[in-house]
């Protein structure tokens, strides 16, 4: 949790983004100057297809608050197919931190495209409102 | 490992939201970290020289630079690298420009996401390794999606240069808006008789193949080697008999019913024809949308047009036809809409015969136009003209807060042409700001004012009809008191807006487009030309309003970018191919599946004496996009630059955020 | 009798050479035990027995140690291997050969019709400390138990795995030699998963913590599964280190998602992780649950052909979207 | 050694003498989930003499001692490495209900870790343990202490014995430090125990007596190191192995093994200014995995079952006699009651002594 106030839960989240859609998307949230808060942090990929479900349960377990996944819409995957798979396992995986207890709205999936800057801004926005809800993750407190 | 951190102030873009000092101070607390600094424009020349100064002396290793979107400057830091005799891919970019300092205001908070993404990159960049990019091949053909000016200059500038080019166009005929104007300013030449001779350069140039009333429905692959679809629409007219003579059209039952796109509706034509006379191919065109033999199956006893054709040309049996074309580079010359009126009915368009829009004008002025130049309302020539100005710009209200940029001087033209017409006739313009910035516009204004048309900065409110006569009702902001002005036409200085299918076209193409829904450049200023899926450029007004001069002038522009592409023969592919611990593969070929490419396959290791199934990558096929590495239970395969190890440390920093 | 079909099978494949050895159950060591047991001889096929007692899922001895160090010179052998294998075992086989990691040829397959076998847990709770090997047959809908020469009558469901109950594939999906007539499914259900998805995620939470943090991490469950074939389980490794070495609830959660994760579209529901635990972890509960999930998102359930591409490597345009927006 | 002391505890009192045990932190077995665990007893509640007795717990009382993890020191990391070594605050403790074969486990445990040098973290806890024992008088299925050296009602490794007579318990103080602790009881509630009399001495060792008859499991070990060093590299090794599936189930819940790996666990502090903090942590290790014996170079001298299940019998029965005149197993059955596939390390001695050479 990164309290920049003292108190103040300030969500620690990351972000996969495929490079061709998502990043693109973000940049242009930038671009357009669409303000969003700073508690998410982006970590490119080529594709959302590279992004194992697993990552998810590392992050969880070294106490991110929150996991967002984004790439093309189903269809425009620039590698055909990589959104279409990465969609099968991430909802597995949802389903999976579910049924242990884990809220699933920490695990966020979405496709932004290259234009969707503002969906992206509003996506975050979203997000970073719904955890402060949820507060931290208390699963894996006692982190180290 | 030695590791070297710069972070870039881009002016005040970063440094007015992040504190840069701060950040360094930093860095060179982190692990592997030797060099920290910051400098005003890192890309500048003494910016990279910084870089490659600290990679000699302090024998750096990895490189990571803090400043905008990789998008925009990766190459040139990874060149830095190269020049400094390091690895280009022992580069990692933070990007705290486009996802940092533009989007959070809150200082303390950008600073402090800031550190922990430099962190993160520092991390990585000790795990990073060298590897080697690939080339491959550049397919040497282009492809021009637009058949207007643009496209058209574009694909004759590609042409010229030895490249091949496909011209697609969705309409019949080449020529796009241009060839609807009448003429053009400032210098009022005749819009076809400029356009004219380039689509027929076009039509018979060896290099171009002109694809007309055809669509790109799909696109694939990559900068160098783009696989596209193409939907060639039927004409149900067999261009190789046509010999556009006209016959057909002539003798259509539905002659003179259905309204003519091209005169933007001020005339009727055959269901079979040819958009304007100068049409390009002179081929005519089946409209299967009110052809009554398509539509029922029977016209009459028999379709006159077939009775009538003599080359037998017309065929009803024409299905659509889909063609894969290879291409290397893409111009995007997709064209703009008109605003339509009808979103403001508070100015009667739509309502009122005698409320027009610009473009309607144009046809109404054109000698070929459906009056021959002629300009009446019902039968009487108008003795009073009313312009509007900045119909669907400048006002959010429409969502279209831009300037279109031409409206000023067509209208300019537009009263010119009617005083020239109509001596009589008081023409008065309603401005709002007048922008006359190009060369000789300005001095074309002066002259329009001096033919006696009144500009008055009149913001119309409203307009009404009153007897026989139209009412514009607004506020002349000059004398800042309400005004009424009569008139028998109204005409509207619609805006430029994008093309209705620009969103298709971003998703097919994967450019984005900007807030204002023209497709967006790489770098307003220095890559106007470019768009963020390489290989891809814009030309004219599809990136935005522009006039005649200046989208010829980025056609060129596009066409060279293209050329330069194709001449160049080969590109670098990123080498995100996979490596592939043999001893860890258990063989079950999830990767295999997974890959879209069929890049991966079998082969047969020894292992221990055991003959034992593992993959094995064939990097030629691999596009590089990772999906094997995360189908892969045994992390046996790892994607190049994006281990899972690579991947998760940057987790792990980030994760330390506390 | 069936066994005997296959004990004559056994001693001739074996007798000709032509399979390396063959895999049965023999009676363990005391009390309720089975022993694998391995056939290397004709001799040795006679102390194969087959009874409710017999849970072992015996495909798992095809994927431990597949290459093991040979001696200079010597090759590999390329016979087959001879194996016993019940509805699910057989689903695992199929499974196996679905992920490469097996081809038919490979394996004669003794199918075993299941009407259900006996949990160990279940049966020693109930006849505590025996030593003298004891021995059990089915009679309809009970288990006549015989210890000491005596025989103790016990109503099958109160001895039989939950998963057998709600086993669906009671019957070798595939096999060489089938012994005895064909089995009813029972009804497919998903009672204890449905009961614990309704209830919050916090009581979720401390359930599956109060397991968790009593594993030990012995591996058992993993190393039994016939799916978990790695030689190098991603758990162990160090770079990246998935999993840390300390075994508290926390890394212990993770170690068991990150199974029931790698099993999603692949677990075959032989129960033998929970059989093997000797800590009583529900793991049944975590594997069906990912069974039904795989069932309901995507109508897919693994291991009914050798054809079928392993679910998480596939997709379908209309697959389900749930929570992505 | 000190002249013992006798007494007799009713058995519903034992709550109130395990309620006089103030100061100590008391360890016992109770059932959870249906497994029997040796748990810190907070609210004697949830403590009963009949699950205590009930057999030997899964988890072996080693991991009160030497925990299956243990952090031995945190580190922190800047530039430079502070190092911080954990305060020991733990007080002292009681563990009760332990079976006699698992005390002697302690024995084996002292000659490994509590010799010089010693083992701090062992050593520690094992100075401020008491232990206190129950004689077992229904042994296990699997159980064979008596072959390996001990008994069901051994008072090796123990402070104090208790023996169940059904309504009554038989205290029999071992040590001094047995005896301070009973006298601190008496102290407090002194009509807690009586005088044992000498016909319950008596029962309690007709008791123990048929506790060592009703020994299911017995073999003679005599001459076995010398037997297992002629055979390693006898055929029957492989047939032992080849249903081994290489878990740790054996080692792990054997009291005796005490095979550990060592790893530092840290996660960087990134916000404002960099650190990695951290702990090295010691965490149970088994010579069944083969990453026990895996080297840097990726050889592994253990690459198989045959290889490892040799050591770890060759372990308990040849080397650590060798070296300790103890064989290093407590006989408490514990790996063959969890094996899931039926390795029986008693049916492997057997063979191994049937074997003629």
């Amino acid at each position: 949790m990164s309290g920049i106030f003292k108190g103040a839960f300030e969500p620690n989240i990351i972000a996969f983004l495929c490079n061709w859609c998502s990043y693109v998307g973000a940049d242009l949230a930038g671009i357009s100057r669409i303000r969003y808060p700073a508690n998410v942090k982006v970590v490119r990929v080529m594709c959302s297809g590279r992004v194992n479900p697993l990552f998810v349960i590392y992050a969880l377990r070294h106490g991110l608050d929150g996991i967002l996944i984004a790439g093309c819409h189903p269809g425009d995957c620039h590698y055909l197919q990589g959104n279409y798979i990465a969609r099968r396992r991430l909802v597995l995986m949802r389903r999976l931190i579910e049924y242990v207890g884990i809220d699933p709205r920490r695990l966020r999936v979405s496709w932004v495209s290259a234009s969707e800057g503002a969906k992206f801004a509003d996506l975050v926005k979203e997000m970073v409102d719904e955890i402060k809800k949820l507060g931290p993750i208390e699963q894996f407190h006692e982190n180290i | 490992m030695k590791i070297g951190v710069y972070v870039c102030h881009c002016g005040t873009n970063i440094a007015a939201n992040i504190d840069v000092v701060k950040v360094v101070g930093y860095a060179a607390t982190l692990p592997y970290v030797v060099v920290s600094r910051d400098y005003q424009y890192m890309c500048s020349d003494p910016g990279q020289e910084l870089i490659k100064k600290d990679i000699y002396e302090h024998k750096l290793d990895r490189i990571v630079v803090a400043s905008c979107s990789p998008a925009m400057h990766e190459p040139t830091f990874q060149k830095v690298l190269e020049e400094a005799g390091l690895n280009r891919y022992c580069l990692e970019m933070v990007n705290i420009r486009e996802q940092c300092s533009w989007v959070h205001m809150n200082r303390e908070e950008a600073t402090r996401k800031t550190m922990v993404l430099v962190a993160g990159a520092a991390a990585r960049a000790a795990l990073l390794w060298p590897l080697t990019a690939r080339e491959v091949n550049v397919t040497p053909t282009a492809l021009v999606i637009g058949g207007g000016i643009s496209g058209i200059q574009t694909a004759l500038d590609i042409a010229d240069n030895g490249f091949r080019v496909y011209l697609v166009e969705k309409e019949p005929s080449i020529g796009g808006r241009m060839a609807q104007l009448d003429k053009t300013f400032p210098t009022l030449d005749c819009s076809a008789c400029i356009l004219t001779p380039k689509m027929v350069d076009v039509s018979r140039h060896p290099l171009i193949e002109l694809m007309t009333y055809a669509e790109v429905v799909d696109v694939q692959g990559y900068v160098g080697n783009f696989k596209v679809k193409v939907k060639k629409k039927p004409r149900y007219i067999d261009t190789a008999k046509c010999t556009g003579c006209g016959l057909c059209a002539e003798a259509c039952i539905l002659r003179g019913k259905i309204l003519n796109e091209f005169d933007v509706g001020t005339s009727k034509r055959s269901a079979v024809y040819l958009p304007f006379p100068q049409a390009v191919p002179l081929k005519y065109t089946v409209d299967k949308d009110n052809c009554m033999f398509i539509r029922y199956g029977v016209c009459g006893k028999y379709p006159a047009c077939k009775k009538v054709c003599s080359s037998e040309a017309i065929d009803f049996n024409q299905k659509e036809e889909f063609v894969e074309l290879n291409v290397g580079a893409i111009v995007v010359a997709a064209g703009y809409d008109v605003f339509d009126p009808k979103i403001k009915p508070e100015l009667g368009y739509g309502l009122y015969r005698n409320v027009i829009t610009g473009l309607e004008l144009e046809r109404l002025c054109s000698a070929s136009g459906p009056t021959h130049g002629k300009i009446k309302v019902d039968g009487k020539e108008p003795r009073a003209v009313l312009f509007i100005h900045c119909v669907g710009s400048r006002d959010a209200q429409v969502g279209n807060e831009y300037c279109s940029r031409v409206c000023c001087m067509y209208t300019a033209k537009h009263a010119y042409l009617i005083k020239e017409k109509l001596p009589n006739t008081k023409v008065t313009v309603c401005y709002i700001d007048m922008r006359a910035s190009g060369k000789g516009y300005e001095e074309f204004y002066k002259k329009v004012q001096l033919e006696g048309v009144q500009y008055r900065r009149v913001n119309v409110a409203e307009v009404y009809q009153k007897g026989e006569k139209l009412v514009a009702r607004g506020e002349d902001t000059l004398l800042g008191e309400p005004c009424e002005i009569e008139s028998d036409l109204i005409v509207l200085a619609v805006g430029l807006t994008p093309k209705k299918n620009a969103k298709d076209t971003s998703v097919l193409l994967r450019i984005p487009q900007g807030s204002d829904g023209f497709f967006l450049e790489v770098h307003p200023k220095l890559r106007p030309l470019e768009t963020t899926s390489s290989g891809v450029f814009l030309a004219g007004c599809c990136q935005g309003p522009k006039d005649i001069p200046e989208s010829v002038a980025q056609a060129s522009g596009a066409a060279s970018k293209a050329v330069m592409l194709l001449s160049k023969g080969k590109v670098l592919v990123e080498p995100f191919t996979p490596q592939i611990s043999e001893d860890i593969c258990t063989g079950c070929g999830f990767c295999i599946e997974v890959c879209p490419y069929e890049a991966i396959s079998f082969k047969d290791v020894n292992r221990y004496g055991y003959s034992v199934k593992a993959a094995s990558v064939n990097e030629a096929l691999c596009k590089g996009c990772g999906a094997c590495s995360a189908a892969c239970l045994s992390g046996a395969i790892q994607q190049n630059a994006f281990t899972d190890e690579q991947l998760l440390t940057v987790v792990k920093m980030l994760s330390g955020d506390t | 009798m069936n066994l005997d079909k296959a004990k004559i099978e056994a001693k001739k494949m074996l007798s000709r050479g032509e399979v390396k050895y063959v895999i049965g159950y023999e009676i363990g060591t005391y009390g309720f035990r089975i022993s694998p047991s391995f056939a290397r001889t004709p001799e040795e096929v006679d102390k194969f027995t087959l009874s409710p007692l017999c849970a072992n899922n015996l495909v798992t001895y095809l994927k431990v140690e597949r290459s093991p160090p040979l001696p200079k010179g010597i090759k590999p052998s390329n016979l087959k291997v001879a194996l016993f294998a019940k509805g699910c075992d057989s689903r695992a086989i199929l499974q196996l050969i679905a992920e490469k990691n097996l081809s038919r040829e490979d394996v004669f397959i003794f199918g075993v019709p299941c009407t259900g076998r006996i949990d160990p847990k279940k049966i020693e709770a109930m006849f505590p400390r025996v030593v003298s090997k004891a021995d059990v047959v089915e009679k309809d809908d009970s288990y006549i138990i015989m210890i000491e020469g005596k025989d103790h009558p016990v109503p099958k469901d109160k001895l039989i795995f939950d998963h057998c109950r709600s086993c669906q594939y009671p019957n070798p999906l595939v096999y060489d030699l089938l012994l005895g007539d064909e089995v009813a499914a029972g009804e497919d259900y998903y009672d204890s998963v449905v009961e614990l998805e309704k209830q919050t995620l916090n009581e979720r939470w401390n359930y599956w913590r109060s397991h968790f943090e009593r594993c030990i991490r012995c591996n058992a469950c993993r190393n039994v599964c016939p799916l978990c074939y790695c030689d190098d389980c991603i758990l162990e490794r160090l770079k990246p280190q998935w999993m840390r070495r300390s075994v508290n609830a926390n890394d212990n959660t993770v170690y068991h998602l990150t199974r029931a994760y790698h099993m999603a579209g692949r677990c075959i529901s032989c129960g033998e992780c929970e059989r093997v635990c000797p800590m009583h972890l529900p793991l049944m509960k975590l594997y069906k649950k990912l069974e039904k999930d795989v069932k309901e998102l995507f109508e897919y359930t693994p291991g009914l052909t050798a054809e079928e591409k392993p679910l998480l490597t596939t997709f379908k345009p209309e697959d389900s979207e749930e929570f992505i927006k | 050694m000190t002249a013992t002391e006798i007494f007799t505890l009713p058995k519903n009192r034992m709550h109130a003498f395990l309620g006089a045990l103030s100061g100590y932190k008391l360890y016992a077995p109770v059932l959870v989930e249906g497994v029997l665990l040796f748990d810190l007893i907070t609210d004697l509640k949830k403590f009963s003499c009949d699950a205590a007795l009930s057999g030997n717990p899964v988890k072996p009382p080693k991991a009160l001692l030497f925990p299956q993890t243990e952090t031995m020191f945190r580190f922190n990391v800047t530039r430079d490495v502070d190092i911080s070594v954990g305060k020991d605050n733990e007080g002292e403790r009681i563990i009760f209900g332990i079976h006699s074969c698992d005390a002697r486990s302690f024995l084996i445990f002292d000659q490994v870790f509590d010799r010089d040098p010693s083992d701090p973290y062992y050593a520690n806890r094992r100075r401020k343990t008491v232990i206190i024992g129950i004689a077992c008088n229904i042994p296990g299925a699997n159980c064979f202490c008596t072959s390996v050296g001990g008994g069901p009602a051994s008072k090796e490794g123990l402070d104090v014995l208790f023996t169940d007579l059904g309504d009554r318990y038989v205290v029999e103080t071992v040590t001094t430090r047995g005896k301070v602790l009973i006298k601190q009881v008496r102290k407090t509630n002194p009509d807690l125990m009586a005088e044992c009399q000498a016909v319950d001495i008596q029962k309690a060792l007709e008791l123990h007596k048929s506790a060592e008859e009703k020994m299911p499991r017995n073999i003679d070990l005599d001459g076995m190191p010398k037997k297992l060093a002629r055979l390693s590299e006898h055929q029957f090794w492989s047939d032992i192995s080849s249903k081994c599936i290489a878990c740790g189930i054996c080692t792990y819940l054997c009291p005796t093994c005490y095979c550990f790996d060592i790893q530092d666990e840290a996660a960087p502090l990134s916000a404002n200014v960099y650190k990695l903090v951290g702990k090295r942590v010691r965490v149970w290790d088994s010579c069944m995995f083969p990453e026990y014996t895996l080297q840097a170079s990726g050889y592994n001298p253990r690459p198989l079952r045959i290889h490892r299940i040799k050591n770890r019998i060759y372990h308990k029965y040849k080397w650590h006699p060798e070296n300790f005149k103890s064989f290093a197993c407590v006989g408490c059955g514990r790996c063959i009651d969890f094996c899931p596939v039926n390795v029986d390390i008693v049916e492997i001695l057997s063979k191994v002594k049937a074997i003629r050479d």
